[in-house]
């Protein structure tokens, strides 16, 4: 973790030119932030170490007789724990049984094409949470992002790289539709974003499903299944590094959205009144800002990026059709990643990389540890968690408390007053 | 004081002429609705609804009619009284609560006969248990969402209590064989969870909805792992447990219709049936309620008064825990009894949706809840009769009923004052 | 009872908000604390009331030391407070409101609210108040709300009781209640506090007067001191209060305000049929007590209140119904009643609030891109040229005295192109240097020909910025009359009379 | 049933002559669904132990998980992957299409026409038309239903012979015995919305009770568990008709109310595949379980034998080689084509 990724909420504005910024990420990593990021993941791993050790069933053995043989439980604690680490490690990084460096490195760009819709759907959510909104619809965002691109994708079939470019834009067209309508209507109605991004996934994925075993809509022509036909081949992102690696172009385009990202809310007009609006929508209203419009726009942007998810898992990931749940869950795991990168762009794109290894390696584990990949969930959550509260991780390791200026709120998305 | 300059009383102000037109244009979609499904796409055959059934201390008749001219004579109903709602706010009148409930009772009587035209019986018997059961986990989720959120705590993690409930309650359940001690670790379960919140939440000042989020993910993968792990290694004797039998009251239990769909209930129904109006009380009539609503209002002014802001909230949060843990146990040895990963499936968020759609208010959180139960039976029942009606769209209805209710119905509700915000000294 | 405060010290970080103060109050004595704004009267009182741990020092009721962890403990020992800021819940009764933390009970553990009404029917009573113990407390206004504060304090049985600013939301008639009942009380045995800016309620009140300045006791005196040796003492030097201000040389009408109606978001009428007229260069001040509809008006001309009918025109052009920002840019200047809330954004640098108003086109944004060096230069210069005490432009504004952020709200609004200024309570909170300024950079408006609308409850600030002075009173405009009128007649104007024989201007 | 976790810890010390290695990855039902996944494992489990050699499993979660879960065990260098559910078609197809030496199985589905990959499907309408045509004889209210986990081809096809089945009785015996949850010809029905055994699954079962049937077919996983509570807890004489495994055997608590299963062979079809891979016999052919090839059945009677129609038995044999011959014959869009 950088010091970007773990730095307090407001103390963070990306203004690299200015004097303070240097102070401020001294004054960061002296304060610890950094450190803090790296014990929380080493806390998450030791209670991932704890589950697996105690649910092992050769370290459940040879407890039986630990007064006796106490070296046993701590071999097979190293057996399983390490093993399963070292599994970890080799799905996520670098594989050591393989003959080559280049087969070597393949698990590391596993774990870039795995980290690609994490990044994108973390920097959509992170987005909504820079303005306040807390936009819990990564599901359903993703799913109409998807299916309209895949929908355009063969139903317009256009030579490379027209098709994949008019897919791709589709896909984020219906993204930002199925973000702005959240945003239509908490500006309209003040309907909340949270209840109403919910229901929406619920909505979208049956809606889905109807479409994709109804005949002439997504479903595949000459099948039975709720599947769709799958996109033309002059539709699909290529491989970035060739067919020996899972890696493909959308992994350049997550880059290119991190620096969006960056761009839009450090140095643009429309991401200054975003920010506004997130830390005090009060003044940005006083200031003429529109915080209803905001509020619209944000959740356009913020639909538009996690549309993008939607367009990887159709385009890039799956080979053939899709289904209904070709959101894979990235819609939720997007909101621990915003959490963890705490809505900045470098920190998102941190946090997608490390959830991307730990998912990576997690498959490995299981095929290879028969550890169930749920582990991956645990160890998540409580790095995010521990990362969110310093104070805590302080107290556990016994750290001093920083001596910088005292600061005003934990990181949160909306303005929390301490007065 | 006196008042000369023409000046009127203060607490007489009158009110400026402003209409909302939400009421209107909803009662108006619906109306439109009905419209086209019953003139445009009409269904011929006979609607029967069923009110009895076998064993039914008396019994009525099914109620029998030729679907299309009701339903006809419904959307024709449903138009007027849109239309009359679009009068009332004209003459800067509100609509009245009951008017929309005869609307939607119309509407749903309508849309009933249209899509049962030409098939089975309706059991309305069924289509009432299956609602009841359905909301049963809602009710207890959004019960402890209001005392959380009443307190200043958003409870988030009320999906999280709901699975990690469920999960303790059938692995105690099975193991112990005692219906109580299944109870009992369910209601742990939650208040554990609540106490993770309250560390995080309370004490180290963390962005409430992002603790709830976050612990959410952690039980999802604590759950898994340990039906993974655990609960499948022997589920025979891990993850089997009997089922709490049905507890019939005497008489009651016989009324035709409501009889067997509410008073013929397990022992956790019969406690959400307790719970509501006791929660209600607690917090509206007791001592502990006005402290823990001070608390969610104005936690300074509680404080200066010498109620102690963050114990409050803890306490409240582990009662609230214990709550939703209990009803968490209804999904495993409740109903099925046996866990399967992620069988909450988000009932969690449906409970947060019907603590907001309920203003904060048990009763109205525990109706709101019991709506959800209904227009997700409706699905079952109709799918049952086989109606035309696509099983996703139906699956989707109380999906979508949410969204309608929190943009037309609710709207920028009053949170409690200090809903969501930690207290800092 | 016998309250001693032996040598308290509290600090916030390296901030020592109180140095080893030490108080005596006496039984039956009024004891006035006084000192300029964050000389930490308050932080006395809430460390005296358990609600902030001392650093060091300690206190005494009837000789014995206390040890006060809550204000519970502070409460139980017989002390009562009425907080600057009321401490009532808005949605609870009265009644509720006087039980909640001593609460009575039946069987069933249900509330014994009839016990509670009884209790504040009782000191009503007592103390002459007409008060429905099942009101709402967001339906009464602020005096009312204050006497719930007071019987909050009296149904505990208090014996040492602390009024924090009390006056600063009461007419001057409400005032004067407030001192018979301070008498009244005083008179049954109480100990009483009493913290207050105006040097004639302390010279009315109180019979022991303390002075604290930046966090220490400077000297005590006597009810007959002098105002200006009271506010030497205060200041720490002599202080001559008047705005240097020349007459106003008034253009032809700027603002034309008729029949303006806005409504509340419950649809209650809070500011009714108001109309005036500003010329250009003269200063309207708009007086009255907090929360007679001030607040309602002055948003309503910045457009920021949705419910408004009427007309509001600006060299013409018809200002109801456009924008907030369509206002701004029509060239009105809005200096917020609440700048923290409204004004900033805290967690932006001063540099980034400083372009809060202008955040789309120039000269801070071109192509949709922001300009950060025309910023960085242009922040640099507003602090500069507005004597913003800070480490630099990229200091966040939240970390900002309230002076300082004051100056940069009026710093980001005067560097516009300016039609009309409207300035909501410009100096409230700030201390004398502070208030020096603001008030020159807003004659020095004036006197650029710019119409100006200051709101303000301060007689004094009212009386030396305004060319004219509008009261208002419970939403409508009691009177328009000139600055020069006298104070008590303002005074009664203030509380909804129009004196006979007043001349309009 | 058999855990997953307690398989593959061994493979590091391997005795075994043979270094064979099947793996079997779950789609997202996970090997304890009672279902296609479990049988499935527990065929592996079982051609494992026969042959001697261990085996490797892992279980999907998401649609994301199957792709990657592939990839994991080509790294564990299997020699034979097989993938459960039609969800893995298209993972499979990629994964075999890029690994020519390993050999593929899909359960399911028989979209996938490589060297390496042989599909396994099964005609399950022929055995749910007997489990039809027994449910109609013992029906004695005239309602008989079904209902499914999701409106997906391998589940609907189980409805459509049952609704087959039912219609064949009433033409053969000129009676109207009534099917709710399932019409085969609108192709709409009943559905839990999912393969997990919980309160939508008990609320649609209870619903289905109400409409007065006495013998019901739930199609899906564990969800028949959710019909037996329901059962026990109506207090009604209903019979229960399990699907994919003679439920009889794989679930003790309900043998008082189970009147027959409809079985799908996965466990056979999947131990035998492994063993033709395993003796280097791997065919692309498709496996099609048929009455014909006992790859689907009717399973016993066993408790309930002494309650249906004594001459049940008989007409159903007559009617399974009827439909062997081709002369009754089970429509459904579900079917496989091969
Ligand atoms: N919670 C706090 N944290 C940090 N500083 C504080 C806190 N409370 C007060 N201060 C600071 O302590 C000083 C004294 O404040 P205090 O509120 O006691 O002033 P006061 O004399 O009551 O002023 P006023 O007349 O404006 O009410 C001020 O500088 C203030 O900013
Ligand atoms: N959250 C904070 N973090 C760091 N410093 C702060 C914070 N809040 C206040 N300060 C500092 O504490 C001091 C007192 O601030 P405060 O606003 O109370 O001043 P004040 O005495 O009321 O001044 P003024 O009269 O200008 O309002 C200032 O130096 C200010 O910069
Ligand atoms: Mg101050
Ligand atoms: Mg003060």
């Amino acid at each position: 973790m950088t010091a970007t990724a773990a730095a307090p909420g407001p103390a963070q504005v990306e203004m690299p030119k200015d004097p303070s910024r240097g102070r401020q990420i001294i004054r960061d990593i002296l304060g610890g932030s950094v450190v803090i990021s790296i014990l929380a993941v080493v806390v998450g791993l030791v209670v991932g170490a704890i589950l697996i050790a105690v649910t092992d069933p050769g370290v459940q053995a040879a407890s039986g007789y630990f007064f006796d043989r106490p070296g046993a439980t701590f071999a097979a604690l190293g057996d399983s724990v390490g093993g399963a680490y070292s599994s970890l490690f080799q799905g996520a990084i670098y594989d050591f049984g393989r003959p080559d460096f280049l087969s070597g490195i393949a698990p590391l760009m596993n774990t870039l094409d795995l980290a690609t819709p994490l990044i994108l759907g973390g920097l959509g959510l992170a987005l909504g949470f820079r303005i306040g909104l807390f936009n819990i619809g990564g599901q359903g965002q993703t799913l109409v992002g998807g299916a309209v691109a895949g929908w355009v994708a063969w139903s317009f079939p256009l030579p490379f790289p027209w098709g994949l470019i008019l897919s791709i834009v589709a896909g984020i067209v219906g993204g930002a539709v199925a973000g702005g309508v959240v945003g239509l209507l908490k500006a309209r109605t003040g309907a909340s974003e949270v209840i109403v991004t919910i229901m929406l996934n619920y909505i979208v994925f049956y809606f889905i499903s109807l479409l994709l075993r109804t005949p002439g809509a997504l479903q595949a022509a000459g099948t039975i299944n709720p599947k769709s036909p799958s996109p033309p081949d002059s539709a699909r992102v290529p491989d970035l590094f060739g067919a020996q690696f899972s890696v493909t172009w959308m992994f350049v385009i997550a880059i290119a959205a991190t620096v969006f990202f960056w761009w839009l809310m450090s140095r643009s007009s429309l991401g200054f009144k975003f920010r506004a609006v997130g830390e005090n929508p009060a003044a940005a209203r006083t200031a003429g800002i529109g915080v209803d419009s905001m509020y619209i726009w944000g959740m356009v942007l913020s639909g538009a990026l996690v549309g993008l998810v939607g367009v990887n898992q159709v385009l890039a990931f799956t080979v053939g059709g899709f289904g209904s749940g070709f959101d894979a869950g990235i819609g939720f795991n997007a909101i621990t990643v915003a959490l963890l990168g705490r809505s900045r762009p470098l920190g998102v794109f941190l946090a997608g990389l490390l959830f991307g290894a730990l998912n990576s390696g997690g498959y490995v584990m299981q095929a290879a540890n028969d550890i169930p990949i749920d582990i991956v969930l645990v160890v998540q959550s409580i790095v995010v968690l521990f990362i969110a509260a310093p104070p805590l991780v302080r107290v556990l390791f016994g750290l001093p408390r920083p001596g910088t200026a005292p600061r005003r709120r934990a990181k949160a998305p909306k303005a929390v007053e301490a007065e | 004081m006196t008042t000369v300059a023409g000046i009127p009383g203060a607490v007489a102000l009158e009110k400026l002429d402003t209409r909302s037109w939400k009421t209107p244009v909803a009662l108006g979609v619906f109306a439109l609705g009905a419209v086209v499904l019953f003139l445009g796409l009409p269904r011929d055959g006979q609607a029967d609804f069923q009110f009895s059934q076998s064993g039914d201390f008396f019994s009525i008749p099914d109620l029998i009619f030729t679907a299309t001219p009701v339903c006809i004579g419904l959307a024709f109903a449903c138009v007027l009284l849109a239309a009359g709602s679009f009068a009332l706010v004209w003459f800067k009148r509100l609509t009245p609560l009951w008017y929309i409930g005869i609307f939607a009772a119309l509407f749903l009587v309508g849309f009933l006969a249209w899509a049962a035209a030409g098939l089975r019986p309706l059991p309305l018997t069924g289509l009432l248990l299956g609602s009841v059961s359905l909301s049963i986990p809602l009710v207890f989720g959004s019960l402890g969402g209001v005392i959380g959120e009443r307190t200043g705590v958003v409870n988030v993690a009320i999906e999280g209590q709901l699975l990690g409930g469920a999960f303790t309650a059938a692995l105690v359940s099975s193991v112990t064989g005692s219906f109580t001690a299944g109870l009992f670790a369910a209601a742990v379960a939650g208040v554990l969870i609540a106490l993770i919140l309250g560390v995080f939440a309370i004490t180290y000042i963390v962005e409430q909805v992002v603790v709830g989020v976050v612990v959410n993910v952690l039980v999802l993968g604590l759950t898994n792992f340990g039906y993974s792990t655990i609960l499948t290694v022997d589920p025979e004797h891990l993850n089997r447990s009997a089922t709490l039998p049905a507890l019939p009251i005497p008489l009651l239990s016989q009324i035709p219709v409501i009889g067997p769909a509410l008073f013929d209930q397990s022992i956790i129904v019969y406690v959400a049936y307790v719970a509501v109006p006791a929660v209600w009380y607690a917090l509206f009539r007791t001592k502990w309620g006005l402290r823990a609503r001070s608390v969610g209002e104005h936690p300074e002014a509680a404080d200066t008064v010498g109620i102690n802001v963050n114990r409050t909230r803890y306490l409240n949060l582990v009662i609230a825990g214990a709550i939703v843990g209990f009803g968490g146990a209804y999904f495993t040895i409740g109903s099925v009894g046996s866990f399967s990963q992620n069988m909450t499936g988000g009932q969690g968020f449906i409970a947060l949706a019907a603590v907001i759609f309920g203003r904060w208010d048990p009763v109205r959180a525990a109706m709101a809840a019991l709506l959800f139960g209904f227009a997700t039976n409706l699905q079952n029942s109709l799918g049952i009769l086989g109606s035309p009606v696509p099983s996703e769209f139906l699956l989707m209805l109380p999906y979508l009923v949410t969204v309608f209710a929190v943009a037309g119905l609710v709207g920028r509700s009053q949170a409690p004052a200090a809903d969501g915000k930690p207290y800092i000294k | 009872m016998k309250l001693e405060l032996r040598g308290i010290t509290k600090r916030f970080g390296p901030l020592v908000a109180n140095d080893a103060i030490s108080l005596t109050v006496e039984p039956g004595e009024i004891h006035c604390l006084l000192g300029e704004n964050g000389a930490g009267k308050s932080t006395l009182m809430n460390v005296l009331y358990g609600l902030y741990p001392a650093d060091d020092g300690e206190v005494l009721l009837d000789g014995e030391v206390q040890h006060f962890k809550s204000p519970g403990d502070a409460m139980r020992a017989g002390i009562g407070m009425v907080h600057q800021h009321f401490m009532l819940i808005p949605v609870f009764t009265v009644a509720e409101n006087v039980i909640l933390g001593h609460e009575q009970t039946k069987p069933g553990g249900r509330l014994d609210l009839g016990a509670a009404r009884q209790q504040v029917r009782e000191i009503s009573q007592r103390f002459g108040f007409d008060l429905d113990p099942d009101a709402l407390i967001e339906s009464l206004p602020v005096g009312v709300q204050q006497r719930v504060e007071i019987i909050k304090a009296l149904s505990r049985d208090a014996k040492v009781l602390i009024f924090d600013e009390p006056t600063a939301v009461l007419t001057p008639q409400e005032t004067e209640d407030l001192m018979r009942i301070m008498r009244q009380l005083r008179d049954q045995g109480a100990a009483i506090v009493f913290i207050t800016h105006k040097l004639q309620e302390v010279r009315d009140v109180a019979d022991r007067i303390t002075v604290i300045r930046l966090g220490k006791v400077v000297g005590e005196a006597l009810p007959t001191a002098s105002n200006a040796e009271l506010a030497s003492m205060m200041v720490g030097r002599a202080v001559a209060l008047e705005v240097e201000k020349g007459p106003s040389h008034p253009t032809d009408a700027a603002l034309v305000v008729s029949g303006l109606r806005v409504a509340d978001p419950h649809d209650q009428i809070v500011v009714r049929d108001v109309s005036f007229t500003v010329h250009g260069g003269e200063v309207l001040a708009i007086a009255g007590v907090q929360g007679n509809g001030q607040t309602e008006l002055t948003q309503a001309l910045v457009g920021l209140q949705p419910k408004v009918t009427g007309s509001i025109t600006l060299d013409g052009d018809e200002l109801v119904g456009r924008s907030v920002r369509q206002v701004l840019d029509a060239g009105v200047g809005y200096v917020p009643e609440d700048r923290s809330s409204d004004g900033l954004v805290g967690g932006f640098t001063i540099a980034e609030n400083l372009m809060l108003d202008r955040s789309s086109g120039g000269p801070f944004v071109k192509a949709g891109s922001l300009q950060l060096k025309v910023l960085g230069d242009f922040a640099q210069q507003k602090v500069q040229e507005f004597d913003i005490r800070a480490l630099g432009s990229s200091e966040f504004a939240g970390q900002l005295s309230g002076g300082n952020q004051q100056k940069v709200v009026l710093a980001r609004e005067l560097s516009r192109d300016l039609k009309l200024l409207v300035a909501a309570q410009p100096t409230r909170g700030l201390d004398v240097g502070s208030i020096e300024f603001v008030h020159k950079r807003i004659i020095a408006a004036r006197d650029a020909g710019i119409p100006v609308v200051v709101v303000s409850t301060e007689l004094d600030e009212v009386t030396q910025l305004a060319d004219r002075v509008a009261v208002m009173f419970r939403g409508a405009i009691v009177g328009i009359v000139p600055a020069d009128t006298p104070r008590e007649t303002l005074g009664l104007m203030m509380a909804g009379e129009m004196p006979g024989g007043v001349k309009a201007a | 049933s058999q855990a997953p976790s307690t398989s593959s810890t061994s493979s590091a010390t391997q005795t075994t002559a043979s270094n064979f290695l099947p793996c079997m990855i779950s789609d997202s039902g996970g090997f304890n669904d009672h279902s296609f996944n479990e049988l499935g494992y527990n065929g592996l489990v079982q051609a494992a132990k026969d042959l001697g050699v261990s085996q490797k499993s892992a279980q999907s979660k998401t649609d994301a998980d199957y792709a990657n879960n592939i990839n994991a065990m080509l790294n564990q260098n299997c020699n034979l992957i097989i993938t459960v559910g039609f969800l893995l078609a298209d993972a499979t197809k990629a994964a075999a299409q890029k690994n020519p030496k390993t050999d593929f199985a899909i359960i399911d589905d028989n979209s996938i026409d490589l060297p390496n990959v042989r599909p396994i499907v099964f005609d399950t309408a022929e055995a749910a038309f007997l489990g039809g045509y027994a449910a109609a004889s013992y029906s004695k209210t005239g309602v008989v239903g079904t209902y499914g986990g999701m409106q997906i081809p391998t589940v609907t096809i189980y409805m459509d012979g049952f609704y087959d089945g039912v219609q064949y009785y009433n033409q053969q015996k000129g009676k109207n015995v009534q099917v709710v949850g399932w019409n085969e010809k609108t192709q709409k029905g009943s559905f839990t919305g999912g393969f997990d055994n919980n309160t939508a699954a008990l609320t649609t079962a209870q619903g289905v009770l109400n409409q007065n049937v006495d013998v019901v077919m739930p199609v899906g996983g564990p969800i028949y568990q959710a019909a037996a509570s329901a059962i026990k807890s109506s207090g009604k004489a209903v019979a229960l008709i399990g699907v994919d495994a003679d439920v009889y055997y794989t679930d003790s608590s309900v043998q008082n109310i189970l009147l027959t299963s409809v079985e799908k062979g996965i466990q056979q079809a999947t131990e035998a595949v492994i063993k033709d891979s395993a003796a280097g016999k791997f065919s692309k052919t498709p496996y099609v379980g048929t009455l014909k090839n006992d790859g689907v059945g009717i399973a016993p009677f066993h408790n309930f034998a002494g309650k249906v129609d004594p001459n049940l038995q008989s007409e159903l044999d007559t009617i399974k080689a009827g439909i062997i011959a081709g002369s009754i014959t089970v429509a459904t869009p579900s079917a496989p084509k091969s």
